[in-house]
């Protein structure tokens, strides 16, 4: 029961939260959550419901930061068609990439969408006419349809990232409940089995991947109007290696593991900025005990909980399966 | 119409023939046995068949349909459902849910249809639940629906397998040893029902060893050994047969 | 001489095993029996080490083994042969068997001789000594599974489910092989769930029904029994 | 002249490669062995190169005997590191490991860095600058130590994982840890062994390779993915593929960088792993992955 | 006690620039305690740094201009080691807080004019003009290549050098990018010895990949001239590349040997305070600190920006480094020095 209104709270909780202060820095860290949110979520599609671990999911975040950056910058297209155009070319990469790599699995593909993630980060370095290289773009301006209308404070950013995660959230819920749904965790949890079953394994992976990098793409590009610059340090391992850890940490094949694990990636760093020279080693610190103790992740902890005072329903842990 | 028929099927494996110019043939409503010594070529066979192995050589015809070296999620959406020798499950999942992956075939509607809840999506969601609680009572494994798959005993494990190729619904169902880790009288319940799916309207292929099951419920027999043929027939006459005994069966075919 | 005493196991929150005892006399072979999940390979594997009991006693030999690690147990001469097999997929037939011995207790007979017997009882395996594991039949598996834990120079043999998968004849076979085994003097704890031939091939029987010892006797009475013959052998 | 230049980048290429295969081995242990993906690997590669640069400093031991140490040293590191932070994971989920890894990566090198100091240091080595000539190429007797020691400790290692019992051990229970308990392994051992090889061929390959540049703290992340690249390109677990692959890396990474441009040379390795992968998609000496 | 002039130093204390970052930080420091040793600023106010770690990324750097002006409310904002970091800041912090920008070298940093921006040290261009200068006069060279980090600052060198030095017909034989992860430059610099310069200019701004590369010159066979990148060197770059800097020349806005007493001042809080050797990267930290107590003063204010940066733009300040100026955007003009590596240290050259 009380399963059923916790989304409901959470959202309204999520609505009156920045109301709560009007320190623009906590906006802006709000902010950052949402978005490292919905980049969570999106790969939680490929770890979580296909689980297969792409290491370079960042390169989508970059290709739709720099999408929106350039048509903005040199085509002076519109911010809100420039996100839907962001998503649409991370999406064709990840379709082109997806498709193949996707015909490889396991550590390999680790190592293989690692690669291709790195030669983006390398591409956009060095195309500088493009991509004005190492320095990036900077300048970029704020989403907007025409003078009307304009997203102008951290505020506005957060309602439509907040949007954008709710609806991103629901729809996870509803695939996870939805034929296709099942096709992805069949295909995660054995392949060979899904397709005497009749999964075409390939095409269901690559829609996952399709879905996840185009909603990256999204994502980036709502980040590069929000910060104004953008550079392909937004690629590099450390942002590889940061979206991974939200999503494992917050609980892979989960909806609140992917949004939890960026509220910690985001809210944890920052609280440890007064540890000073500590700060990254308590950091390693923490992510390393937490995976320990908790591998499915901080999700599983309400689980733990939940476990006890309620009977699991089959459609629940197919949801939460992946623990 | 037949619905299965194999012709010159071959299989090497470098120097090795595992399956050797095999022919045969199953009718609707038919449950045809294979039987044969360990490493005869029968699991090579199946997955032929069902799509997890390229042939060497030789046809395969599904109703008609040429499905010679088809990819194995084609066929399964041409109706052909399996059971694996080495039991090959969702072991994370619930059985509930092994069960409802299997419906995947004979339903329709996509993601978007489940975001909006569309009422095609409900209804057509009642009848994956409704299914798949078929299945596993079918398969006395109600009382395990929301146990985990890695959790049920071997025996149970073996049984939800079946669970599955049945909830897929199919006009072929392949079965690998499907008593393998039963007791005879948990044997005779199988034999039960397999011929309830038969009398469904699904044909079925059976490779099995226990001797009990095979002549409970098999209408033919096809006997192979080092990938040959080496006999076909009914039960009855198959096991009579001396070669068969020879190779097969042993003191077993006057005990059985 | 192998004793079960009061043996309590569970899985998680889930108790499978309750105040469970069985004696295994040395050089005796006793079997037991039970339907699907009724718990067999929990008291296998908890006397094997790989699952630990939450209350009870194991001795063997006059001493307790129930918290000793799985190697250390083979050590003491305590095998298993697993239901399932547990194969190395990608490893040769001959590694298996050279893996079999290593922890191998000193007595009886040698390495080497236990090889010759081991390829004699399966002479397929001796053909196929450099094939992958992973590439054998079933039922060739099934002989590589007993190959290897013969190598293990057992002092007590613990077969789960050793025909699963076999042909008649190689089941014939199988059976010779579990009485050679036995006159060799190794005490055998069998599982079966070919139950008139697990039977046939016991001294003593217990018949265990969802984690509970229901009936124990000897192994003929059990044959003639009703309520086994009703439950366990169909007829 | 060309030709010379062509045979230079080639040489400059295998020997980089050797340094490669080096980095490789222990990764391709863990990695194949016990399926992990170890990305702490190159932390322990920084702390060998580290704590030879500290026991020549502080003990006062000359190059050779300093490498020794921090072999020994860093080896004894991974017997802990698996104790805390493999050993407990066994059973959990292959990303589950590799976050526990990510985590252990990030706790050396930021560790590192506060304990060590942020300053890059320098290996100071008596074959760093030494030049040999072979022909009109030329190459340091660093990198013709690296090279010796490469091979050396490859067939070694091929050796052990192929003929010891150890190694077949280490196999069983690769692929089949409960099988493998039931044949008598003891698996915690074999997690140990297999950590602490790993981690010492991680260090040697610091003490060997930290001569040729300078060392810091971040200086792990760069071995790791060249390692990564190499382990994958040969194939997962196998030792001849680990040498072909950092081979051929090296190799191709001086001829993009000596004729096409330096900036691009990591690109073009992880191009070749694409290409290669497609071909083969479980490297080129890789053995189907476990069912 | 009166409330704290509270400074933001935004640096990358961590990853690959964590040194440099480090040195310019403790710089700060040293002369932090240095003016609060005097008494402060404004009648009795002392200072305190604030210090936050960029990482060296943009987007850390711009997180950490926000919190630093939003969140902890500092009074001004000293930093920005990368170019790229400082590009980015300079977005967030326009028209909100005073900044001075330290090392940052491209002219980009200030071109777009925003009021309250300042920047310390020379730009590449500035630099560029001095050192071709130098290099075509006193250097005898013919041809020359160059070894340069892939990102602005490293091609805006090559565009500098490339015309400066073509105009003095000194031959360009090549240029050779890198990233700024790479570890082995082997390849790059066989290459370039094959084409047989009589020089290889290197521009590196990471002290690792610096000494790295001078070393790996020597190891590739080449025994011509090495010309060091302007404002680059540090006494831990001379110690870590050993005999490959010997008689390397450069041109630095710090003069080791300079006798000028506020210098010797904080080369002495600094031993004291901290192991490393003092370094230009941490003397234009010091810089930074030193103008703005200054002008802090003369202004009379802190936090009314517009009239500090009046005061900072129509002064002259009398720093550790000798005597700086400002020019309408807030680029410093300051005496740039030639400096060359000799018996294992650095010194200045007439
Ligand atoms: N991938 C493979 N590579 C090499 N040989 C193989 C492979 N798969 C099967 N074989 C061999 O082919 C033969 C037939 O194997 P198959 O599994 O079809 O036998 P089976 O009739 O199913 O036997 P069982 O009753 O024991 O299950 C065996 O000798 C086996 O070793
Ligand atoms: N890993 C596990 N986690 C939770 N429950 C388990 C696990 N393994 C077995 N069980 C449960 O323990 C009970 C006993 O299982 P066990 O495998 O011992 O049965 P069995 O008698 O060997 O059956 P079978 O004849 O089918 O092999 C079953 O109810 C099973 O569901
Ligand atoms: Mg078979
Ligand atoms: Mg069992």
């Amino acid at each position: 029961m009380m399963a059923r209104f916790l989304p409901i709270l959470a959202v309204a909780a999520a609505l009156v939260l920045p109301l709560a202060t009007s320190n623009t820095y906590f906006h802006h860290l709000l902010v950052l959550w949402m978005l490292y949110s919905l980049l969570a979520l999106s790969l939680n599609i490929i770890v979580g419901y296909i689980g297969e671990l792409s290491f370079g999911h960042a390169a989508f975040f970059g290709i739709g930061a720099y999408t929106a950056a350039i048509l903005g910058m040199n085509f002076g297209f519109p911010g809100f068609p420039g996100l839907l155009m962001a998503g649409i070319v991370a999406g064709a990469f990840g379709f082109v990439i997806g498709y193949v790599a996707l015909r490889i699995e396991g550590p390999q593909f680790v190592i293989l969408t690692l690669g291709f993630g790195s030669i983006i980060f390398t591409t956009t370095n060095y195309w500088v006419d493009l991509t004005r290289g190492p320095m990036g773009i900077s300048n970029i301006a704020p989403l907007g349809v025409g003078a009307g209308f304009e997203l102008s404070s951290a505020l506005d950013y957060y309602y439509l990232s907040l949007l954008l995660v709710v609806a991103f959230a629901y729809a996870c819920h509803a695939l996870m409940l939805s034929r296709t749904g099942r096709a992805f965790i069949a295909v995660r949890e054995n392949a060979q089995l899904a397709a005497s079953l009749g999964v075409d394994v390939f095409r269901t992976k690559l829609l996952a991947f399709v879905v996840a990098t185009a909603v990256a793409g999204v994502a980036g590009a709502i980040f590069a109007h929000y910060l104004t610059v953008i550079t392909p340090e937004v690629m590099s391992l450390n942002y590889m290696v940061a979206i991974l850890i939200m999503v494992i940490v917050g609980g892979r094949g989960t909806i609140a593991g992917p949004i939890l694990g960026a509220l910690i990636y985001v809210g944890l760093l920052e609280l440890l900025r007064a540890t000073g020279a500590l700060r990254m080693v308590i950091f390693a610190a923490l992510l390393t005990v937490s995976v320990i103790f908790l591998p499915g992740g901080l999700v599983s902890l309400w689980r733990r909980f939940a476990d006890r005072s309620t009977v699991r329903t089959a459609r629940q842990a197919q949801v939460e399966a992946g623990e | 119409m037949t619905i299965l028929s194999v012709n010159t099927l071959t299989k090497k494996f470098g120097g090795l023939t595992a399956v050797s110019d095999v022919d045969f043939e199953v009718q609707p409503g038919e449950i045809l046995g294979i039987i044969g010594p360990n490493g005869a070529g029968k699991t090579t066979l199946f997955n032929m068949l069902a799509g997890s192995m390229q042939p060497t050589s030789g046809t395969v015809h599904l109703k008609g349909q040429n499905i010679t070296g088809m990819r194995a999620d084609r066929i399964a959406r041409l109706g052909v459902a399996r059971t694996f020798q080495i039991t090959s499950l969702f072991p994370a999942l619930s059985a509930h849910d092994n069960v409802r992956a299997a419906t995947y075939r004979t339903k329709k509607t996509g993601w978007m249809a489940s975001i909006f809840r569309t009422a095609t999506y409900r209804a057509e969601e009642a009848d994956v639940d409704r299914d798949a609680m078929a299945a596993l009572h079918f398969c006395d494994l109600a009382g395990h629906a929301d146990d985990n798959a890695e959790s049920l005993s071997y025996g149970d494990q073996r049984r939800l397998e079946i669970a599955i190729a049945l909830a897929a619904k199919p006009a072929l169902l392949l079965l690998d040893e499907p008593a393998a880790g039963m007791n005879p009288e948990e044997g005779q319940r199988l034999v039960n029902m397999i011929r309830k799916i038969r009398d469904n309207g699904t044909s079925v292929l059976l490779v099995e060893h226990h001797m009990r099951v095979v002549m409970g419920v098999c209408d033919r027999v096809v006997v192979l050994d080092h990938g040959e043929k080496i006999a076909e027939g009914t039960p009855a006459a198959v096991v009579d047969n001396p070669d068969v005994i020879r190779v097969y069966l042993g003191r077993e075919a006057v005990s059985a | 001489m192998l004793e079960l005493r009061d043996i309590n196991v569970s899985y998680g929150r889930r108790a499978v095993i309750h105040d469970l005892s069985i004696t295994v006399p040395d050089g005796k072979v006793v079997t037991l029996v039970g339907s699907n999940g009724a718990g067999k390979t929990t008291v296998l594997k908890t006397i094997s080490g790989l699952v630990r009991p939450t209350s009870g006693t194991i001795m063997f030999d006059g001493k307790p083994i129930e918290r000793m690690e799985p190697h250390d147990i083979i050590s003491t001469g305590v095998v298993q042969i697993p239901e399932g097999r547990l194969l190395f997929k990608d490893m040769s037939v001959a590694e298996h068997i050279e893996l079999g011995g290593i922890r191998a207790h000193s007595g009886g007979r040698t390495e080497a001789e236990r090889l010759a017997w081991v390829y004699e009882l399966f002479p397929i395996l001796r053909e196929r000594r450099e094939q992958k594991a992973g590439t054998l039949s079933g039922g060739q598996q099934q002989m590589l599974a007993i190959a290897r834990g013969i190598m293990a120079n057992p002092r007590c043999l613990m077969l789960d489910e050793p025909s699963l998968g076999l042909a008649p004849i190689m089941v014939d076979q199988l059976a010779d092989a579990i009485r050679a085994l036995n006159e060799n003097g190794i005490t055998i704890l069998l599982v079966e769930q070919r139950v008139d031939l697990a039977l046939r091939l016991a001294d003593r029987g217990y018949v265990l029904e969802t984690g509970r010892i229901v009936i124990e006797d000897a192994a003929d009475s059990l044959l003639e029994n009703p309520r086994v013959k009703e439950a366990y052998l169909g007829a | 002249m060309e030709l010379v230049l062509l045979t230079q980048q080639i040489m400059n290429g295998l020997v980089n490669g050797m340094t490669y295969v080096l980095i490789a081995t222990g990764l391709t242990l863990v990695f194949g062995v016990l399926h992990i993906i170890n990305f702490a690997h190159g932390e322990f590669y920084m702390l060998g190169a580290f704590f030879t640069f500290f026991a020549a400093k502080l003990l006062g031991l000359d190059y050779i005997s300093a490498g020794i140490v921090a072999t020994l040293g860093v080896a004894v590191l991974g017997i802990l590191a698996n104790r805390f932070f493999f050993w407990p994971l066994r059973k959990e989920h292959e990303f589950t490991v590799l976050l526990s890894s990510l985590g252990l990566a990030l706790l050396l090198t930021n560790g590192g860095e506060l304990i060590f100091g942020a300053d890059p240091k320098y290996v100071a080595s008596p074959f760093a600058d030494g030049i040999v000539p072979l022909g009109p190429v030329i190459v340091t007797q660093q990198r013709m130590l690296i090279f010796a020691v490469g091979a050396l400790v490859l067939v070694l290692l091929y050796l052990f994982i192929q003929k010891t019992r150890m190694g077949k051990m280490m196999r069983a229970t690769a692929q089949n840890p409960e099988g493998a308990a039931l044949t008598g392994v003891d698996i915690r051992r074999v997690y140990t062994v297999t950590f602490m090889v790993a981690c010492g061929l991680a260090a040697l390959a610091g003490a060997l390779v930290g001569p040729t540049a300078m060392i810091f703290p971040t200086v792990g992340t760069w071995a790791v993915l060249k390692g990564f690249i190499v382990v994958v390109l040969g194939g997962l677990g196998s030792i001849p593929g680990a040498l072909i692959g950092g081979l051929i890396l090296g190799v191709v990474e001086a001829l993009a960088g000596g004729y096409i441009s330096m900036g691009f040379a990591q690109a073009i390795g992880f191009s070749i792993i694409i290409v290669v992968l497609l071909w083969r998609p479980n490297g080129l000496f890789g053995a189907a992955r476990r069912a | 006690q009166e409330e704290p002039v509270r400074i933001a130093a935004i640096a990358p204390l961590s990853g690959p620039g964590a040194f440099d970052g480090q040195l310019a930080v403790e710089g700060m420091e040293a002369m932090v305690a240095i003016v609060n040793e005097n008494g402060g600023v404004l009648d009795g106010r002392m200072l305190e740094l604030v210090t936050y770690d960029d990482k060296g990324s943009p987007e850390e750097g711009v997180s950490a201009a926000k919190r630093a002006i939003e969140q902890d409310d500092v009074d001004v904002i000293v930093g920005g080691w990368f170019s790229s970091v400082a590009l980015t800041m300079k977005e967030v912090t326009r028209d909100r807080i005073l900044t001075i920008m330290t090392t940052s070298q491209h002219p980009d940093t200030t071109r777009e004019g925003h009021d309250w921006l300042f920047r310390l040290n020379a730009t590449s261009t500035m630099m560029s003009g001095a050192y071709s200068q130098f290099i075509c006069d006193r250097m005898d060279l013919e041809s020359i290549a160059f070894i340069t980090i892939n990102d602005d600052y490293g091609r805006l060198e090559v565009e500098n050098y490339e015309k400066l030095l073509s105009e003095c017909g000194i031959e360009v034989l090549g240029n050779e990018y890198y990233n700024k992860d790479d570890a082995d430059f082997t390849t790059a610099l066989t290459k370039l010895r094959a084409a047989n310069p009589d020089a290889i200019y290197v521009s590196a701004i990471n002290t690792a990949q610096g000494a790295t590369i001078y070393r790996q010159i020597r190891q590739v066979g080449y025994r011509g001239t090495t010309i060091a990148s302007a404002g680059n060197m540090n006494p831990k770059l001379v110690e870590l590349s050993g005999p490959a800097l010997e008689g390397v020349y450069s041109v630095s806005l710090f003069a080791p040997d300079s006798q000028d007493p506020e210098l010797l001042a904080w080369v002495a809080k600094y031993e004291e305070m901290f192991d490393n050797e003092p370094s230009f990267i941490g003397s234009i930290g010091a810089q930074s600190i030193e103008v703005l107590a200054e002008a802090i003063d003369a202004a009379g204010t802190v936090r009314d920006y517009g009239e500090l940066a009046e005061t900072i733009r129509g002064n002259e300040w009398d720093t550790l480094l000798g005597n700086v100026t400002f020019d309408d955007i807030g680029q410093a003009e300051q005496n740039i020095y030639l400096i060359q590596i000799q018996d294992g240290k650095i010194a200045s050259v007439n």
